[in-house]
């Protein structure tokens, strides 16, 4: 794949370089696509754009200060704020579509599979590709809304592309995946049983971008620009899902159909505090950590 | 007379290299595996293909092998020097022998994230990763080379009173080289999985990043293509090793029965 | 103060009517109820009991006893090799602790002790070059000790491509080659064929007058002990003291027909030979 | 008497460095207020708590079963094999780029192709994982070790007409039994990452899962814990592995003694 | 269809009036052109030219040479250890092609040549366990050759534990319990004193004697081959021809004291010797 993504046109004066922490998957499209599309040259920021395999290795990296911002899920910045990590939010993510059926996440099980919903997942072996994380709290919650008690389920944590092969070798009943791993499944012949973001919380704020406290008291500007044109990119991603098909080919290797195929998320500038403070909540009675962290030192 | 032996064992080393990709060939077009897991051998090679001809592959091949060299480099330094003089000082191998098995186990894996905090930028992370894990391959070899040392030859150099220098320069660096070398090629595997993994995991520049990439976008064929190239590489790295091997050692029992 | 000459050394010379250590000689070594107990795990064997004994210094003392009587040992404990147990080695009134200085050795196994990733000139040209020795004379230290043993002819080559009696000689030539003040031989010329063997002794014996050196000579050869020694050590059965110390009232010009032939040289190896026969036999004095 | 003594010595030199380093890094950490450098204090405090009796059972028992099987594997392959490619020439050259070859492809990537066999969630995948990483240095090892043999000695072997058996046994394997040693030895600690990478993929209990999910819930002190807990246990195996090592090569040391004359 | 006596062997024997080979022996061992060039990296180096000869079963036949001739490289041919690079080597007119049975070999390099993992007794007894012989037997072979070498007394120490001398007749006591066939020995006697050597010279006569077995004894002592053999073959210098073939026509029984101080003794020893010293002045046929 080509990386002239960050080839923007934002050559101006008093640019500020930042370094942006990210994930080389579907959820991120919008930053590329507003470099591309000279959103943040506007603000007078060149940004770099580093990716990471998850969460984990980005988190340190802007603690650290390595990068200025990154991107991470909702659950894994919790869990840092509830240690004491001093991280601030900058701007939303990626959200649900809240479509039933239609959903960028959802849990699958081979066709002739007797689960049929999400209750029948209790006492199942599911795999996930981070345990104890967003993708199990939201199943859970699942679970729990279909009448199930999801502590019987037993979780297995695999790398999104080995959920597929594992389920159907049988090694796993159920995986929980994201796109472009969902439409893999189905056009396989998987079903899915369930789409767990839109179960917790329509408005689902899956994953946010976010800097450490310490950058955003010294750099107030650079967070500013960076969230407004971030803002102006999430806003675009969502009105111009042509563009950004086409952006995932340069820096993914999804190959031309499925670039075609996968079902996009829902970009909104607007972080839904409400389903954030649930998230938090069910990270609670899922015994991630036992008292909810202060969510207003998190959120702008 | 020493050239055909040679070129006998490169075409049995390519005969045994084309048996695997007979194998993996095989194993998806007789059904055996999944040919959405594991692609046969001819779809590999072609996105193998395709992968060349793209700047972005030499360079991030590129990278990896500078921070892999680099790396490896430092680590051999560090650990031919530290295990001889840990080695041939009675006293220092007792007092770091239960330090080293300590802190030779802890996997650099799990030293990611302090990685990246202390050593904010990233080819830096990556080599500290592989610095410290080849380090210990090189240390405890040449530790094992420098026991070796065969008493009589010590006693000669005791006996004609061989200053300390020399004795580590004729006498316990030629004893230890075979160690040495296999330690060298252990790192060298190492450095290049820590290398890897450190580009897959933390995001550091290089043919690593590249398959993690290709993984979480489902796509097969290119990811075991990128994993061939590792694998050439390591081959590469052995022939090396065995050249350097057959010039340095041509005196060591090893070598000389293969002549 | 140098110790000279004590009574208890000379009341041990039986043969010849002079005393093994001549009145007034400087004692180069100095070998003091020298013990030796080799510990292994769950066994202890005494190698060698009892052994004094004093060598002055330039004197050629050959020493002869059963296999595995101790001698590699005491070799060894002289070179400051080996611990001993009990007891001391002086050299030059000084203890030995460790290898001391201006001494050569050439081990019994002389294969082993050859450095296998050198060539037979570097082997014997390393010594000289940590005595700190210069180019030049080191060239020619070299060129004359292999021709001296005979191997002027293969300096490149490397000790396993050499027949057993030749890897034995590198071993002599780089003693020879490393000048010397104490040398000590351990079945030096075992190896070597008869010719080869009986010029290898003259040499030994030219080098010993000319540099003036004290050479320990351990042989099984009871001709070539009598043959090269002022003086014939013969030590018992392990646990190891002297039987007998013989000296050698031979002409100080030797020559391998003549003094072999003489009817003086036929006794002394009649009764030395005698005595290694008792001491197989197990006689201890 | 003098075992006391002994044993004295021998603890000294065990603990007298990490005592030492132990001590550094409490007064060095005594202050930090670095979350990724938590003091000491906290980290010893964290470690009762985080390793309690269920964490030892469920997570730590049965990683370690994983490892001794794994690594038993390893060995019985690697010097089988190690000697079949040291032996011959042939089978060296017909072997040696393929096993190259996959030598350097890092476990992390290969895991998805050992899964696709072994299966993903169960034991087998992981230990099989573990088993492909110890087999190097101990192949290699073992291939240099018999490479390396004392020619007298198998001329001996071969006038002597030993049979394959017994050569194989007595002479081969017993002579290269330092340096195979040495290899096991490196393979044990390579074992160890092993067991904690290969519960990066499809595991929920065990002593590497433990620590991923430490790190990544960002529960530091007790990532830390998981850390010192693995050195440990590298620890401890290094000693068992010595037991084992100190009886299988009680010649080798006595040759080694014997010159040295104690 | 066995080979007997053929006319080229027969008239290289120039000492004695009869033949070295008898009229109608089976012959055992046969030696064809036999050469030997080592090849290195970049030199190459013949140690054998050209070596034909034969031996008839049941021979003792003892072979001298300068240091370096190549006698150890043909002791190694003829044992199939190391491939010829021309000519051949018959064993009971089948060629040789790697070790054959029956074939018992002490190396130069006994030190070596002995497992340092296992002890004395283990190291004799290995052998005969592979040649198929029952545990009571065995035990008794190893104890009767552990004897006779005079090492009865440390059947549970290891090689490493023994001096030099010990340790080569733990080699031979190997070779004599396996009761071979054919024995080939390589300088065996070079590290023991001079009783223990006409000991084990006494000891190889009887056995031979009694076994009937083929002896190629290689020894750089010219008494000791003259005392042994039936048969002294002489080498010359590298590249390695065949100078003499001597016949020893000493009565078969004999005695160290007796025989050696016999004139027919004395007359070969001294014929032996000029051989030797003219092939080390680099005299060839
Ligand atoms: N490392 C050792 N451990 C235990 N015993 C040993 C060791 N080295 C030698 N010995 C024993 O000490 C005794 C003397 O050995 P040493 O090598 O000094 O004999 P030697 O007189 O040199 O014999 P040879 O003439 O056969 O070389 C022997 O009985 C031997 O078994
Ligand atoms: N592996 C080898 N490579 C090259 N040359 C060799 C090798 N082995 C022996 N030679 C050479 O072959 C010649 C004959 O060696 P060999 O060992 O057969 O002599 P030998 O008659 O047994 O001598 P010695 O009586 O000293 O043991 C020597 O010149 C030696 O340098
Ligand atoms: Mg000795
Ligand atoms: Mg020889």
């Amino acid at each position: 794949g080509g990386d002239d993504a960050s080839a923007g046109d934002g050559s101006g004066d008093d640019t500020t370089a930042v370094t942006v922490g990210v994930i080389p998957i579907l959820d991120v499209a919008p930053i590329y696509l507003g470099v591309e599309q000279g959103f943040f040259a506007d603000e007078g920021l060149d940004v770099t754009l580093e990716t990471a395999q998850g969460g984990a290795a980005i988190v340190p990296g802007v603690v650290s200060g390595q990068f200025q911002f990154g991107f991470s899920n909702t659950i894994s910045l919790l869990l840092a704020t509830s240690e004491g990590l001093p991280l601030t939010v900058v701007a939303d993510g990626v959200s649900s579509t809240g479509e039933e059926g239609n959903d960028f996440g959802a849990v699958i099980v081979p066709a002739d599979s007797d689960i049929k919903t999400a209750a029948d997942l209790e006492g199942k072996k599911v795999a996930v590709n981070t345990l104890n994380n967003i993708n199990t709290t939201t199943t859970n919650e699942a679970v729990r809304k279909d009448g199930g008690d999801p502590s019987t389920i037993e979780y297995v944590e695999l790398a999104f592309p080995d959920i597929i092969p594992a389920i159907q070798k049988g090694d796993v009943d159920a995986g929980q995946v994201v796109e472009p791993f969902l439409t893999i499944g189905t056009s396989s012949g998987m079903r899915a049983v369930t789409d767990n973001f839109v179960q917790t919380d329509p408005d689902l704020t899956v994953a946010m971008y976010f800097t450490s406290e310490q950058f955003a008291q010294e750099d107030p500007e650079v967070v500013e620009a960076f969230t407004s044109a971030m803002n102006e990119s999430l806003d675009y991603a969502q009105e111009n899902p042509d563009a950004v098909r086409e952006v995932l080919g340069t820096y993914t290797e999804l190959d031309a159909d499925l670039q075609e195929q996968v079902i996009l998320p829902r970009w909104t500038s607007e972080i839904d505090v409400d389903s954030v403070e649930l998230l938090s909540e069910l990270a609670v009675t899922d015994g991630l950590y036992s008292e909810q962290p202060d969510i207003d030192t998190l959120l702008p | 007379m020493t050239r055909a032996p040679r070129t006998r064992d490169a075409l049995l080393g390519l005969t045994g290299l084309a048996l695997v990709v007979a194998v993996v060939q095989l194993l998806p077009t007789l059904g055996l595996v999944d040919p959405a897991y594991l692609p046969p051998a001819t779809e590999m090679f072609s996105a193998l293909a395709r992968e060349v001809t793209e700047a972005s592959f030499w360079t991030q091949l590129g990278e990896t092998l500078r921070g892999w060299a680099i790396g490896l480099a430092a680590a051999m330094v560090a650990g031919v020097l530290a295990g001889i003089v840990i080695g041939s000082v009675d006293f220092l191998r007792k007092l770091t022998a239960s330090t080293i098995e300590f802190l030779r186990p802890i996997p650099s894996v799990a030293l990611i994230p302090l990685v990246v905090l202390i050593y904010g930028s990233k080819p830096a992370s990556a080599l500290v990763l592989v610095v410290y894990a080849s380090f210990w391959q090189v240390l405890v070899q040449v530790l094992y080379g420098v026991a070796d040392v065969d008493p009589v030859v010590r006693d000669t150099a005791r006996s004609y009173r061989f200053s300390r220098r020399a004795l580590v320069r004729r006498v316990i660096w030629p004893t230890a080289l075979p160690y040495v070398l296999t330690g060298f090629r252990l790192a060298a595997a190492v450095a290049l999985i820590l290398e890897i993994t450190a580009e897959l995991v933390i995001g550091v520049p290089g043919l690593g990043n590249a398959i993690g990439v290709a993984q979480s976008s489902g796509a097969v064929a290119l990811t075991y293509a990128l994993v061939i190239v590792v694998g050439l590489v390591g081959v590469a790295v052995n022939l090396g090793a065995r050249t350097i091997e057959r010039r340095a050692l041509h005196w060591h029992a090893s070598i000389r029965r293969d002549l | 103060m140098k110790t000279t000459t004590d009574e208890r050394a000379s009341a041990a010379a039986t043969t010849g009517d002079r005393p093994v250590i001549p009145d007034g000689a400087t004692i180069a070594l100095d070998v003091r109820s020298l013990q030796k107990v080799y510990r292994t795990q769950d066994s202890e064997l005494e190698a060698i009991r009892d052994l004094t004994f004093q060598v002055p210094r330039g004197q050629l003392v050959c020493i002869v006893g059963p296999s595995g009587a101790g001698k590699t040992t005491l070799l060894r404990c002289i070179s400051g090799l080996l611990e001993s147990t009990s007891g001391e080695v002086l050299l030059d009134d000084e203890p030995v602790t460790g290898p001391p200085p201006g001494m050569a050795v050439v081990f019994q196994e002389y294969g082993r002790s050859l450095f296998p990733w050198m060539t037979v000139r570097q082997n014997v040209e390393l010594p000289l070059r940590e005595k700190g020795i210069g180019r030049a004379e080191r060239h020619a230290l070299v060129d004359e000790a292999l021709d001296a043993v005979g191997l002027g002819d293969v300096p490149s080559a490397y000790p396993w491509q050499l027949s057993g009696g030749m890897q034995q000689r590198v071993a002599i030539a780089r003693a020879v080659a490393y000048q010397p003040e104490v040398l000590l031989m351990d079945e030096p010329f075992a190896a070597v064929d008869a010719q080869t063997r009986a010029d290898l002794e003259d040499l030994i014996r030219t080098l010993w007058k000319r540099l003036g050196i004290t050479v320990l000579f351990v042989t099984h050869d009871i001709d070539e002990s009598v043959y090269l020694g002022q003086r014939v050590l013969v030590l018992s059965n392990r646990p190891t003291v002297v039987i007998e110390d013989v000296r050698v009232d031979l002409p100080d010009e030797r020559d391998q027909l003549e003094t072999r032939s003489s009817r003086r040289f036929t006794e002394l190896r009649g009764h030395v030979y005698e005595l290694i026969q008792k001491a197989k036999k197990g006689y201890r004095p | 008497m003098t075992t006391v003594a002994t044993w004295g010595r021998q603890l000294f030199w065990l603990l007298a460095l990490p005592l030492v380093l132990l001590t550094l890094w409490w007064v060095a950490s005594a202050d930090s207020t670095s979350i990724f450098w938590p003091p000491l204090s906290t980290i010893l405090e964290a470690f009762p708590q985080t390793w309690d009796a269920d964490r030892i059972v469920n997570d730590a028992l049965p990683s370690l079963a994983r490892l001794g099987i794994g690594y038993a594997l390893a060995l019985v392959a690697g010097v089988a094999g190690g000697i079949l490619v040291g032996l011959s020439r042939t089978v060296r050259a017909l072997c040696e780029p393929s096993m190259e070859f996959f030598r350097a492809i890092p476990p992390p990537v290969l895991v998805p192709v050992i899964a696709l066999f072994a299966g993903y969630t169960g034991s087998t995948s992981k230990i099989v994982t573990i088993a492909l990483g110890c087999l190097w240095p101990i192949l290699l090892n073992t291939v240099e070790g018999v490479r390396g043999l004392d020619e007298v000695q198998l001329d001996t072997a071969r006038v002597y007409r030993f049979r394959s058996r017994t050569r194989l046994l007595q002479v081969v394997l017993r002579g290269a039994s330092p340096q195979i040693a040495a290899g096991a030895r490196q393979a044990l600690s390579i074992g160890v990452i092993l067991m904690v990478i290969s519960e990066l993929f499809g595991a929920n209990r065990g002593l590497g899962a433990s620590i991923v999910q430490f790190q990544r819930a960002f529960a530091v002190p007790e990532m830390w814990t998981g850390i010192i807990l693995l050195g440990l246990i590298g620890v401890a195996l290094a000693g068992l592995f010595r037991l084992v090592e100190h009886r299988a090569l009680a010649w080798y040391r006595g040759v080694r003694r014997a010159d040295r004359g104690a």
